[in-house]
């Protein structure tokens, strides 16, 4: 079971290696994630927010429900942390 | 097929090391004993992905996105002189996504050790199945 | 029980520190515009200084500095301003998070910029107030058998 | 202004549900109860509103932030879509009437933060079923993992240990999820469905395209509990909680497969899945692997939960071998069948947990001559048990029925064999149940005396689902006909 999993680790590996091959070069200003929307955020960030900083218009502005997502999910691990730690104690305290 | 792995190591050198990365988070995740130590694998693991972001999204001499202003304060809004702002922003909310989950599996260490006393995983199973 | 080393040393720095700390956690936030930052690191920032204060002085003696039970309400609250921002701008015409319909009378541009402001604020109060809720939760699960 | 902006509702009424519980219920804990069922009531209408206008007016898309596609997250909702999140929404408002009884006895000092929980989830599962981002997708994904993780490990002792290793898994499948974006994005440098599927053809035969569809296959299948991966599901869901699985079960391998098929056929290229790449008969065969080792793994058990979770994995196995056949009548199978095993598995966990809170037990043992006792109750069980096993009248039936009829359009007669042989092997665990249930103990068997009938707040939801397996069989051509066949991937529509 070990040696089976180790196996595969080695073959994807190997495997992202391999797809490697399939990306633009390291660096490339003219890569496909680098030219389709990415231009459009950077060229119209300061005319659209007023911000000059491209990366906190892009999370808080064009895909701010992303960013909303994000808080539900500290939320959420709030809220998880409370349902599993928190809770025993009043039950404790009677029995005390 | 050995030429072009070697091609990959070469011209993508920051993305082999991710990729090494990524395999020993997995190994730390899968095939360590103690449960401290595959949520510390699963943190690698997740490092090694961002990083991989990170760097599909580097532009040979591009600067951080915010944008620069000339002499006459007009905004310099060429693409090509910027990083590429999308990756930065998507890994911003997938570390906050890995600190969250981290916060719920020590949540859940704690009750596992509260219970059974133990996180190393071959007496945990010895626990369990003299548990039942 | 973890027994506490009294030291003038540590205490003193500790003290001298978290103002710093959190007038740089807002620094932070509020400069998020103009150079990396933003809500999420401001706002681990500021739970970093109560968790300092935490560490320093024990989980009792630093409830003055943040109350434990106010963990929870502070990420309501943050979640609470980031959708209520979505909401307002839903219910003054716009779709949900639409910032230029925010009916406060600048141009669209300063519209969002104000918008995206409200929302990193959002984000702030969130994450600074679970992050001591998790810390907080996971000191007590530990102490108790 | 609400139609305009109906497909963001059910995702605002979630977000508010899940702020309103803890703000009330850490004042006074007996708000909780009503206030979710408040909520999720209006979730309810919010969603059937979705289905309503999708229905009349075709696919809705919903721009948030005012941002057009390429640039900003859009909704879309197709009828796929609305389908899903109405099942959604029904088994949750079904299970939160339940659980007011049921959570109150099995953990009376967590009421706040578990219905909390709760609505985070069920707002992480809506909003994978309606984004049309394949980021925005990633974060919900997490969202309602976040709350699975949390709301498995309440409930036996044992509980925590297995959501811990569903966690290490699970975090695992969206990681890999993540990393599949990430190459799908280097190649297109987009993110949204629509339009990475437009830039698709030019790629076709690229190594990172076929490593992304691996990894996300691996990904998905991983949370979906797809045959070798199913390892963490028997565990976490028998040490859960009755309430927590019966909220979980229906819908959260289901959605992931609602995932799986959304992105092999809206995102990647036909001939991709297909030719280049066999992902299609990976998923078929892994399918039928499951539907065998599923059943035959529910026949060893004694614990009744584990048995229904060893038949949860092979019943998604079915969904994955709809999926993996690829025509019409299959992929109308896979979908129908999430509507059908939704319902079932939230019938029969619901009533595993009643019998748990009247027995004290959940052991195959327990349920000798229970049926007596417990009389309505053991009616829905039977419809529901009838149901798994496929027999004609209840809706059970039609799936496996559409599932034939597209394994004989694709000419895989194997897979009519396995999917008949898993009938009668369902059949063998659930007719050894229901004659333990109904007739008289043998001497010496221990009887459970003191069970008594559920409360009526229980026993509604449980007979309003048997009731639903019985409807649903009798107007599945209805559902066929205007939902499924007008939901199907745009290559295998009527007329093309």
């Amino acid at each position: 079971m070990r040696a089976l999993v180790k196996l595969l680790l080695g073959v994807m590996g190997l495997l992202m290696l391999y797809a490697g091959s399939g990306i633009s070069d390291f660096g490339d200003v003219h890569s496909p994630a680098s030219e389709h929307v990415s231009d459009h955020y950077i060229e119209n960030a300061y005319h659209d927010a007023h911000t000059p900083n491209v990366v906190t218009v892009m999370i808080a502005d064009y895909r701010s429900f992303d960013t909303l997502g994000e808080t539900v999910v500290v939320f959420a691990a709030g809220m998880a942390c409370f349902l599993l730690l928190r809770g025993n104690r009043r039950r404790e305290e009677e029995d005390a | 097929m050995i030429q072009r792995l070697f091609d990959v190591v070469v011209g993508h050198w920051p993305y082999a090391f991710t990729v090494v990365l990524l395999v020993i988070g997995l190994y730390g995740m899968l095939l360590k004993g103690n449960l401290i130590k595959k949520l510390i694998g699963m943190n690698i693991f997740q490092g090694a992905i961002i990083l991989a972001y990170v760097v599909f999204a580097y532009k040979k001499d591009g600067t951080v996105p915010v944008i620069m202003f000339d002499e006459h304060h007009h905004a310099i809004e060429q693409a090509s002189r910027y990083m590429n702002p999308i990756p930065h922003g998507l890994m911003l909310t997938a570390i906050v996504v890995g600190v969250a989950t981290t916060g719920v599996g020590l949540a859940l260490l704690i009750l596992i050790h509260r219970t059974y006393g133990t996180l190393e995983e071959d007496e945990l199973m010895e626990r369990l199945r003299r548990d039942d | 029980m973890i027994r506490r080393d009294e030291s003038v040393i540590i205490d003193v720095v500790t003290r001298a520190m978290v103002p710093i700390i959190q007038i740089f956690a807002f620094y932070v936030i509020f400069h998020g515009h103009y150079s990396p930052g933003g809500g999420f690191q401001g706002g681990a920032l500021l739970a970093g200084s109560v968790l300092l204060q935490r560490v320093v002085f024990g989980r009792d003696r630093s409830q003055g500095g943040f109350p434990s039970r106010l963990g929870i309400p502070f990420g309501i609250l943050g979640v609470f301003i980031y959708s209520g921002t979505g909401l307002w701008a839903q219910l003054s015409g716009g779709n949900f998070l639409q910032y230029d319909a925010l009916p406060l009378g600048f141009d669209a541009a300063m519209l969002r910029n104000t918008g995206i402001l409200l929302v990193e604020i959002g984000v702030g109060f969130a994450v600074m107030g679970i992050l001591i809720s998790i810390f907080d939760d996971l000191v007590e699960g530990g102490l108790r058998r | 202004m609400i139609e305009a902006n109906l497909p963001i509702l059910p995702i605002v009424v979630l977000l508010l549900g899940a702020l309103m519980v803890p703000t009330f219920g850490m004042r006074n804990r007996a708000a909780a109860h009503p206030i979710s069922l408040g909520m999720l009531g209006l979730f309810v209408i919010a969603a059937f509103g979705l289905f309503q206008k999708v229905m009349d007016d075709g696919i809705q898309h919903y721009r948030l932030g005012g941002w057009e596609p390429p640039v900003g997250i859009e909704f879309v909702v197709d009828l796929l879509s609305a389908f899903m999140l109405l099942i959604i929404a029904a088994i949750a408002v079904l299970v939160c009437v339940y659980a007011r009884v049921a959570v109150r006895k099995e953990m009376p000092t967590k009421e706040v933060p578990f219905y909390g929980v709760m609505f985070i989830m069920l707002l992480g599962l809506s909003g994978m079923v309606l984004t049309g981002d394949l980021f925005n997708l990633y974060v919900f994904f997490e969202v309602s993992s976040l709350g699975g993780y949390a709301l498995m490990a309440v409930g036996h002792r044992k509980a925590p240990v297995s959501a811990f290793r569903y966690l290490i898994l699970g975090t695992l499948g969206a990681s890999f999820y993540l990393l599949g974006v990430g190459y799908l994005y280097v190649l297109t440098g987009s993110l949204n469905m629509a339009d990475v599927a437009s830039l698709m053809p030019e790629l076709v035969g690229n190594p990172a395209l076929l490593l992304s569809i691996t990894l996300m296959l691996g990904g998905l299948g991983l949370k979906m509990a797809l045959f070798p991966m199913h390892l963490w599901l028997p565990d976490a869901y028998s040490y859960a909680s009755s309430t927590a699985t019966a909220i979980i079960a229906p819908v959260m391998t289901k959605v992931s497969a609602y995932v799986l098929l959304r992105i092999l056929f809206f995102v990647y290229d036909q001939n991709l899945v297909h030719d280049i790449l066999p992902i299609d008969g990976v998923i078929l065969w892994l399918g039928l692997a499951g539907v065998t080792v599923g059943s035959i793994m529910a026949i060893a058990q004694k614990d009744a939960k584990r048995m229904l979770a060893y038949s949860s994995v092979s019943q998604v196995a079915y969904i994955a071998v709809g999926i993996g056949l690829a025509n019409r009548w299959a992929l109308v199978a896979a979908m129908l069948h999430v509507l059908n095993h939704a319902a079932m598995k939230c019938c029969l966990f619901l009533i595993t947990g009643g019998v748990f809170q009247q027995t004290g037990s959940t052991r195959i043992s327990a349920y000798t001559s229970l049926g007596r006792k417990m009389p309505w109750t053991f009616a829905a069980f039977a419809v529901a048990a009838l149901s798994m096993v496929g027999v004609p009248p209840t809706n059970g039936f039609f799936s496996k029925w559409y599932l034939v009829l597209g394994a004989i359009d694709a000419g895989q007669w194997v897979v009519v064999a396995i999917v008949i042989a898993s009938g009668l092997l369902t059949g063998v665990y659930f007719f050894r149940m229901i004659a333990r249930i109904f007739t008289n103990p043998e001497a010496g068997a221990p009887v459970q005396e003191g069970a008594r009938e559920l409360p009526l707040s229980q026993l509604a939801p449980i007979l309003v689902l048997a009731m639903a397996l019985l409807v649903l069989g009798l107007f599945n051509s209805w559902i066929v006909n205007n939902v499924l066949l007008q939901a199907l991937p745009p290559a295998l529509q009527l007329g093309s």
